[in-house]
């Protein structure tokens, strides 16, 4: 109807990501149906049209078009793999879409119509293994770096090989392994990275092993017991969500790098689990890192379109710059001029219960790179979409 | 049940050309009229999304007949079609990553992105020729249709049919998904090929680049209708359907089965390559789950609700399913599996010879009433 | 040195019962635990173990584990299967007020390895083999004089001997080149990759010929050992795979191979056994006493079974049977059937993994030789399934039923002339095919994942095997299975997974070439007809 | 006894049964006559139950099993030998022979030795598989088959089709012998034997019924038959 | 391809049987140890009418096998026209150097017309290219017609195949066998499941085509008035080997002939 505002979201409610986005799709419900209960946006009820692009590349950019030309959302919520936001990336930016993305990713990218509320590499994986050759995170010497084949595992191992080089770290000590999607037999590589670990030097295993692939790499830990004392796993890719499928009794202490941890104590922390939990009408649901991120995009979004006082992409989008939403585990996130956030980083070692115990987080928040500076073409590049960069990928302002 | 499926494999000339004509018109007329000339508050006013949307049916379409040639007429149920599909697809895509020369991100004319951020330091040697339009559109047919030619040659001589042969393409598929997943393979990993600019220096962000290729794809599937009518309405045609009756048999009258085969899958091959290419620059990116073994099925799929061993039958499927799940994943996100498993079920059920088989059928017993 | 007298001392300790003023100190030690950060927790936990007494093994490893527990007045207690015990007493305790200490792994390994140390002194042979272990993983000097003096003591000789060895390894950074000698001549026996590393890290400083030449004779010796090993840990790993490829496909054996169904849904059918088994554990967890939980898994086998076959035989007699004889259409109706039961069981379930535990009895391994650990939960499998694939092939070749079944599917009008109720063997041969698979579901489900996907992670594979072994032969799939399952996994250490997965197929592809109707396929005019 | 009453039988739009009436009494053999096509087979099929008819009436030992399906009649003492001699290709020739013990008791599951005295080569091939044997050891293996079932009524569909000389003689008598019960291992019989081999058919038959176009033309016993009168319903 | 490129090809050493249009020689066969034919030699010359009879597993069926290329000899030599070696060759390519074959158990299109089985049948060029481009000619179409007429199906040319009754069948398959008009001719049991006024106008045809010299034919059948009326010469088969050959009153006095196949 004419006095709502509509929104788009655009998560795979079936298809092999299901598994994770339909967490999101319920998050962005639940926010949409906090905001009207306070009584809407600019005095209108806010609607959410939610499709399913069924975990299909090509089916996400035509969802896109069809949430944008013929429900003509003001902003979506949407996408979680790499791959789907390329495929909607032309559409948003051919018709002037906002698409908030809530997914920790590898970087390398901003766009005029995307804000990505999730992680860049330096707001994980660099702190994780900060920590991890920390005394505290048992000085590791040697690294293994495994991930799930595909461009954000790929970016990020490129990005830590060339920081673990920085330090020090001689390449004989870090050794890589890619695996396709799904991969579901972890034999060969536990067991290799077993004996990677057997050298007498303290070795750690970073994993980007995303989605389905974890369940039975974590079975594997365990039963070939890799204990976290020994080798300890450090994940960018599991959260609460995730361990919630697995039997984590045998898995204490391998390690996670987020934004958000449930177990962050915090009167938002709380509030929000609460209101999740009644919510989803399942008082064990869990809550993770990707669902703040949903939440504070969503925050953002809301704040953005009183500040501009309408729903119009150009506008809002400029409201957005500076747009502060505190953080459910405390601080301030703070949405950059690079359409990235700043945020604190959490070190968390998996109990027993399914959840994380943080064992180290950062004094303050750290702001996002969307470029990373270790890559060389990438360093040389700015993302600034306000005066006088105005760009995503520029090497000096457009304006002078 | 036999002769129905008959009139429609040698459909009388004037139904054929009426039915040919009549779409011609919807399609290649209609819908850039209602599209182009009706103002955006019309009722009857198509919008371009929805010509995006059906300009991606048509390469289905397109897609869909080819699979039906071999399996429908032929009999080999290749489940491994996506795969030439998606390499006339990647064949495009490399053509327009190519022609974005330095406007990608990094501004690096020499490499794609994804090359440049992953240290590549030159273009692999597979890459040239790729910034030229014409190679990549003789590569468009050429690689399919060699991939096709070699395997289907290798799996025909050795006598590979029924399920043995669908499970061979089906891991030949696979195996090419898991190929290009490999990010050492130079063509974009997961995410594939993406961020296209434009296609003959025509921008792909403007509706009438859009409009361009949706008729471009509305002609190339006149053109296959013809193709396909021609070479099974032959004898050639008939000894197509004599392989799918009774194979040896074929080869005792003195037909080269691993010749006609090899024919119909090669061609049709080259008609996915073709589809797949007319697909990639509307929808924007090709990335290797094109290649995954459930597009392959879902291939098959649009042909049997159509109609196998019909003309008219693989467009009619695709287009049902494709528009079915178009409209289901917006209307109902939540349970359109439902929707779209049941209507699978039924058709099967219920219409044996697919959609097609419903019109035959309703005819067939409007002819009986009147006769009676 | 100071050190190991010290330890000595506390060791001789050991057996000697604690004075009160000895228990005064353990008692301060014991509540330093709860301090508020981890390095004073550290220096806590070791000065507990400092003070040498058997008693602090058990709570150094409820630490470790998470288990140990702090009462609002500072009392520490160790968790045990829901209850607490006060170390210091040995009674239970009953409080809903105790807060688990956290633990990170630095402290956890602090904790971990000084248990481990104590426990050397532990009356349980078990006990101090793990102890020897685990400090051969954290070596350190004081470790090494420790290890002799257990020695001294031990009586067991399989313990015996693997602190010989033990202190071997120690002793190969000795100063001096005689124990080093000694100690490579120890470990001439030893398959230890570690072992082995520790070796070659000597032999990159060791400048005493002799000990170099012995160094390297051991070296090559072990890694012969290793390699045989690693050949052995190939091929059971290979083993392995190929048992749960064989157990994903002996379902579709029965309802693609005998019944020549191009079943689709195969893979919900497996995945409709694994939400089965899962609903049956949390049936245990809800409604029995938690010691039974380990047999949850007993219990899910039949229940797997009961529901798929249902859902089998409803499925036939609801939609499959009206379309034999149009085999390409049973592909079309079951992919509508999949995507229906994905879509139930996300609309029952939810859309995420769902938990299900391994019994205790499939958690962990056997470390044999060689780093090689032969995993519990891989053991029942490959067992499992071979004891379902015979039990088929049994039935099949030997019961009234198979025959029914054989004959009902070549000539389904014939052998309902012959007297043979088809509708019921129908319904009964695609239940018994669903069953299988929703047995391999609860198999599926202690080494994956369990989510409304599920099943499309398998159906690939499985159409690959019993394709590859020939349809319609059991045999074939098991040796389809199991050879495709070495293949890989003798592929993949040099290939990686991913290149390996890609050269299986294409070798299936080249295979199928030599041998157009599978591994095991069925010759002469029969085929034909 | 069984009684055909007045059936219909349609292939879609094609009439191949029109209004087709048979009997054939226990203790005696019936033959079926009639050229290619003209529905004999089909007339078998819908005894059998394979073939859904349109209207009419299927009576069996006083009993309507018009409504019964395939299995069901088998069940009654029906044994079929079908034109084409559908052997399980895949099974053994033991095992096509077991396939007959579905409608017997557990006690009667024995295959009768008189089979192989009929058919010895059967008894040589029995591991092998049925779509192995030649086209002539596959009818053998056929009427064996049915003979398994210990029929009441027995149904051959030209089982002489693809024999060599001897056994057909061999047949001849042994469907004689069944007819009037002077085999130990088998009851009493009706038979309905379809037949294009005349003189064969003349010989064994106590009644016969000759088929043109879906309809039974003549019939009656053999004794009052006239030759002429049928034969120029054989030919074209 | 062509008969003349065919006929050229290179075969076995030294091996050549001038004058004989058939030439098998010590052909065995064996499965799973089973001999099916057990060093079988045979000689059919040109313009021969030969007919074979033997019992239910002599191996007739599975001489025709070898002789088109569907199953290869364990050993022996088989040739065509004096000099091809067919062992080596495929089917389709046996079949186009002339030589056709009538199957026991009849094999049709079913989900073609009847018209269109012969048409496939029809003598003209196989390879791919040329039967995309056929057209029926004028002569061609009546060919069709007549065949249609010999084998009593011209009410039924638009009936697909698959819904003929097995005796018309029977007759279909011959009639394929005329469209392609070859010159060795195989029939196995042509007149099995046919009314005696059909089985003599099935040897009628037969001997009408033994007329033209241009044709070799091997009959197989069991019916002993057929081979009467084609009144050729007999080769018995027994157990995989030739037990006797020669007319058929001949073979018919033969002790061992009656005992493993005539009976009394
Ligand atoms: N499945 C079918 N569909 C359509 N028509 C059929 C079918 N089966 C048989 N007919 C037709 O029905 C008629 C009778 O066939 P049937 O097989 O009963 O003949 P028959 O007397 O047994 O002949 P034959 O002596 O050749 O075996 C034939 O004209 C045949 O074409
Ligand atoms: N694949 C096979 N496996 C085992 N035995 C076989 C196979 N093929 C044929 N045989 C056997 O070979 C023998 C010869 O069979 P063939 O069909 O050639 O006989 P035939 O002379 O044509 O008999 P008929 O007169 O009954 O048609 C038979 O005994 C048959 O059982
Ligand atoms: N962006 C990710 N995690 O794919
Ligand atoms: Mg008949
Ligand atoms: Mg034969």
């Amino acid at each position: 109807a004419e006095d709502t505002i509509k929104i788009g979201v655009l998560h795979s409610l079936s298809g092999t990501m299901a598994i994770s986005e339909t967490t999101l799709k319920d998050t962005v419900l639940m926010m949409v149906d906090d905001i009207n209960k306070k009584g809407g946006l600019l005095g209108k009820k806010v609607e959410a049209v939610v499709v399913d692009p069924a975990s299909n590349w090509p089916l996400f950019a035509e969802k896109a078009r069809e949430l944008l030309e013929k429900e003509k959302v003001a902003a979506v919520f949407g996408c979680w793999t790499s791959v789907s936001r390329k495929s909607v990336l032309p559409v948003f930016e051919q018709l002037n879409g906002m698409l908030f993305y809530p997914v920790q990713y590898e970087g390398e990218e901003s766009s005029r119509n995307v804000f990505y509320t999730g992680a860049a590499p330096n707001q994980q994986a660099i702190p994780a293994v900060d920590y991890l050759m920390s005394k505290d995170g048992g000085e590791v010497k040697r690294w293994v770096l495994a991930g799930t084949d595909y461009v954000y595992p790929r970016t990020t191992n490129k990005i830590l090989e060339a920081y673990l080089k920085s330090k020090g770290v001689k390449p004989e000590d870090i050794m890589i392994n890619y695996t396709p999607f799904g991969h579901s037999d972890w034999q060969t590589i536990v067991a290799d990275i077993k004996k990677f670990g057997s050298a007498g030097k303290k070795t750690a295993v970073v994993s980007t092993i995303n989605g389905d692939a974890n369940v039975p790499f974590y079975k594997e830990l365990a039963n070939l017991g890799v204990k976290a004392d020994q080798i300890p796993v450090v994940a960018f890719s599991v959260g609460e969500e995730e361990l919630a499928g697995i039997d984590t009794k045998n898995l204490i202490g391998h390690l996670a790098a987020w934004n958000y941890f449930q177990s962050v104590k915090s009167p938002e922390n709380d509030a929000f689990i609460k209101q999740w939990q009644s919510f989803i009408k399942n008082p064990k649901r869990v809550t993770n890192d990707p669902m703040e991120a949903t939440y504070i995009g969503f925050k953002m979004w809301t704040q953005a379109v009183q500040q501009a006082g309408t729903t119009n992409v150009d506008a809002v989008r400029q409201a957005l710059y500076g747009q502060k939403v505190k953080n459910l585990t405390g601080g301030v996130a703070v949405m950059n001029t690079n359409h990235h956030l700043s945020k604190p980083v959490f070190i968390g070692e998996i109990q027993g219960n399914g959840q994380f115990q943080t064992v180290w987080k950062t004094k303050d928040v750290i702001k996002a790179d969307a470029w990373s500076p270790f890559i060389p073409e990438s360093a040389k590049l700015t993302a600034d979409w306000t005066y006088p960069w105005v760009c995503g990928n520029c090497t000096e302002p457009k304006f002078k | 049940m036999h002769s129905l499926s008959h009139l429609f494999l040698n459909p009388g000339d004037r139904r054929f050309w009426a039915g040919f004509t009549a779409l011609g018109v919807l399609f290649l007329l209609l819908v850039p009229a209602l599209n182009l000339l009706l103002p955006a508050d019309s009722a009857l006013h198509v919008p371009n999304y929805m010509v995006t949307l059906i300009g991606k049916y048509l390469c289905y379409a397109i897609l869909a007949m080819a699979m039906n040639l071999v399996w429908g007429y032929c009999g080999v149920l290749s489940l491994g079609h996506g795969a030439f599909f998606a390499l006339g697809g990647y064949a495009i895509g490399m053509y327009m990553m190519r022609s974005i020369g330095a406007r990608g991100v990094y501004g690096n004319a020499d490499l794609p992105d994804f090359m440049v951020f992953l240290n590549w330091k030159e273009l692999p040697w597979y890459w040239l020729g790729f910034d030229h339009f014409w190679f990549a559109a003789l590569m468009v047919m050429a690689i399919p249709g060699a991939l096709a030619f070699v395997f289907g040659w290798l799996a025909f001589r050795s006598r590979i049919n029924g399920v043995y042969l669908s499970i061979v393409t089906q891991a030949m598929t696979y195996a090419l998904m898991l190929a290009f997943f490999r990010n050492e393979m130079g063509f974009g990993g997961n995410n594939g090929l993406t961020d296209f600019k434009d296609i003959l220096g025509f921008d792909l962000s403007q509706d009438a680049t859009k409009m361009g290729l949706y008729l471009l794809t509305t002609l190339v599937l006149g053109a296959t209708f013809l193709l396909v009518r021609f070479v099974t309405a032959s004898k050639l045609g008939r000894v197509m359907m004599a392989v799918r009756d009774a194979e040896s048999r074929v080869r005792f009258l003195g037909y080269s089965v691993t010749g006609v085969k090899l024919f119909a899958f090669t061609l049709s091959a080259v008609l996915a390559g073709i589809a797949g290419a007319l697909y990639v620059p509307q929808v924007g990116i090709i990335n290797p789950s094109e290649f995954s073994p459930a597009n392959s099925i879902e291939i098959a799929i649009w042909v049997a609700v159509g109609g196998r061993g019909t003309l008219l039958g693989p467009v009619l499927g695709a287009f049902a399913v494709n528009g079915a799940k178009t409209w289901l994943t917006g209307a109902a996100p939540e349970l359109w599996l439902f929707a779209l498993g049941a209507l699978f079920i039924l058709v099967t059920l219920a219409l044996p010879k697919g959609l097609v088989g419903l019109w035959a059928g309703l005819r067939a017993r409007v002819t009986e009433k009147s006769n009676d | 040195m100071r050190a190991f007298h010290l330890i000595l001392a506390l060791a001789a300790l050991l057996l000697a019962t604690p004075s009160a003023r000895a228990d005064d100190d353990f008692s301060t030690a014991l509540r330093a635990l709860n301090a508020d950060s981890y390095a004073d927790k550290i220096a806590a936990a070791e000065a507990l173990a400092a003070l040498g007494e058997g008693r602090a093994a058990p709570i150094l490893d409820a630490l470790a584990d998470g288990r140990l527990y702090v009462t609002p007045d500072g009392a520490i207690l160790i968790e045990q299967a829901g209850t607490y015990l006060e170390p210091l007493s040995q009674k239970i305790v009953t409080t809903d007020k105790a807060e688990a200490i956290t633990v990170n792994n630095r402290l956890r390994g602090v904790a971990r390895g000084a248990a481990g140390r104590l426990a050397l002194f532990s009356p349980n042979a078990q006990a101090r083999g793990a102890a020897v272990e685990a400090i051969m993983n954290s070596p350190s000097d004081e470790a090494a004089d420790m290890v002799r003096a257990a020695l001294a003591k031990e009586s067991d000789a399989t313990i015996k001997a693997l602190m010989v060895t033990a202190l071997a390894s120690l002793d190969l950074s000795s100063d001096n080149a005689g124990h080093r000698l000694a100690a490579v001549t120890q470990l001439a026996d030893s398959s230890d990759p570690s072992v082995r590393s520790q070796i070659q890290r000597l032999l990159e400083t060791e400048t005493d010929l002799q000990v170099r030449k012995v160094a390297e004779k051991t070296l090559g010796s072990i890694e012969f050992r290793v390699t045989l090993m690693g050949f052995v840990a190939n091929l059971f790993q290979g083993l392995s795979l190929g048992s749960v490829l064989l157990l994903a496909a002996i379902g579709l054996a029965v309802t693609f191979g005998v019944m020549g169904v191009i079943n689709m849904a195969h893979g919900e059918m497996i995945m409709l056994g694994a939400y089965t088994t899962f609903a049956v554990q949390q049936g245990f967890r809800a409604f029995l006493p938690a010691d039974l939980i380990d047999l949850y898994l007993v219990a899910a086998l039949p229940a797997a079974f009961l529901v798929t076959a249902l859902v089998g035989m409803g499925l036939e007699r609801g939609i499959i049977r009206f379309l034999y004889g149009r085999p390409l259409e049973t592909m079309l109706a079951t992919w509508g059937i999949s995507l229906v039961l994905q879509q139930v069981v996300r609309q029952i379930f939810g859309a995420s993994n769902m938990e299900v535990a391994n019994p205790s009895w499939m958690t962990g391994g056997w470390d044999l030789a060689g780093g090689f650990t032969l995993t519990y939960n891989r053991v029942v499998i490959i067992l499992f399934c071979l004891a379902v694939l015979g039990g088929l092939a049994a039935l099949l070749r030997w019961s009234s039923f198979g025959l029914h079944m054989r004959a009902v599917t070549q000539n389904r009008p014939m052998a309902s002339a012959m007297g043979i109720p088809t509708g019921r063997v129908d319904a009964m041969t695609f239940g018994l095919g669903s069953g299988i698979a929703g047995i391999a579901g609860v198999a599926l489900s202690q080494i994956g994942n369990v989510s409304p996907n599920l099943g499309q992670g398998y159906i690939v594979d499985s159409f690959m095997v019993v394709v590859f072994g020939g349809v319609g032969s059991l045999w074939g799939t098991l040796v389809g299975a199991v050879s495709l399952g070495v293949v890989n996994k003798f592929l993949e250490p040099y290939a990686g997974a991913m290149l390996g997965k890609i050269l299986v197929l294409v070798f299936i592809i080249l295979f199928i070439q030599k041998r157009p109707r599978g591994l095991f396929a069925l010759k002469g005019r029969s085929v034909e007809s | 006894m069984l009684m055909v009453e007045n059936i219909n039988l349609y292939y879609g739009a094609s009439h191949a049964l029109r209004g087709v009436s048979l009997k054939a009494e226990t203790g005696k053999v019936t033959c079926v006559l009639g050229r290619n096509g003209v529905g004999k087979t089909s007339l078998m099929r819908a005894i059998m139950g394979l073939q859904t008819i349109k209207n009419g009436v299927v009576q069996w030992e006083n009993k309507d099993i018009t409504t019964l399906s395939a299995y069901e009649r088998a069940r009654t003492g029906i044994g079929f030998v079908p034109q084409g001699r559908e052997i399980f290709a895949r099974l053994t020739v033991r095992e096509n022979l077991e396939t007959g013990f579905a409608p017997l008791k557990r006690a009667d599951r024995t295959i009768p030795a008189e089979i192989f005295d009929l058919f010895p080569v059967l008894a040589d091939m029995l591991h092998r598989r049925g779509g192995d044997l030649s086209g002539g050891q596959q009818q053998q293996l056929a009427i064996a088959r049915a003979l398994v079932t210990r029929p009441r009524l027995l149904i051959l569909d030209e089982p002489t089709e693809g024999i060599q000389p001897s056994i057909i003689k061999d047949i001849g008598r042994v469907i004689r012998l069944l007819a009037e019960n002077k085999i130990a291992a088998f009851g009493q019989m009706a038979i309905v034997l379809v037949e294009q081999y005349f003189d064969f058919a003349k010989e064994l038959a106590d009644c016969y019924a000759v088929m043109d176009r879906g309809e039974v033309i003549l019939a009656g016993d053999i004794a009052n038959m006239v030759e002429t009168d049928v034969r120029k319903h054989l030919t074209v | 391809m062509t008969d003349d490129t065919l006929m050229d090809q290179p075969h076995g050493p030294g091996i050549a049987a001038p004058g004989t249009i058939l030439y098998v020689d010590s052909v065995t066969v064996s499965f799973d140890g089973f001999r099916a034919l057990n060093e079988l030699s045979l000689v059919i010359e040109p313009g021969e009418l030969r007919t074979i009879i033997g019992p239910n597993g002599a191996g007739k069926t599975t001489m025709m096998d070898v002789i088109t290329g569907k199953t290869r000899p364990d050993q022996g030599d088989v040739l065509f026209d004096g000099h091809v070696d067919l062992t080596k060759m495929t089917e389709d390519q046996i079949a186009n150097l002339g030589i056709g074959r009538k199957f026991q158990k009849p094999t049709v299109f079913e989900h073609l017309t009847v018209f269109e089985n012969l048409e496939l049948a029809l003598k003209c060029k196989r390879d791919t290219l040329s039967t995309l481009l056929f057209r029926l000619s004028g002569e061609q179409q009546h060919r069709i017609d007549q065949v249609l007429g010999t084998v009593g199906l011209k009410d039924k040319p638009r009936m697909l195949a698959g819904a003929l009754s097995h005796g018309q069948k029977q007759w279909l398959e011959i009639g394929m066998l005329l469209m392609q008009d070859q010159r060795l001719l195989l029939l196995d049991e042509p007149v099995a499941g046919m009314t005696d006024a059909e089985t003599e106008a099935t040897a009628e045809l037969i001997l009408d085509l033994h007329k033209d010299p241009h044709h070799s034919l091997v009959v197989v059948e069991h019916d002993m008035e057929f081979v009467r009326a084609l009144g050729a010469r007999v080769t018995v088969l027994h157990e995989g080997s030739v037990l006797a050959e020669g007319s058929l009153d001949a073979v018919q006095a033969n002790a061992k002939v009656v005992e493993v196949y005539l009976g009394r």
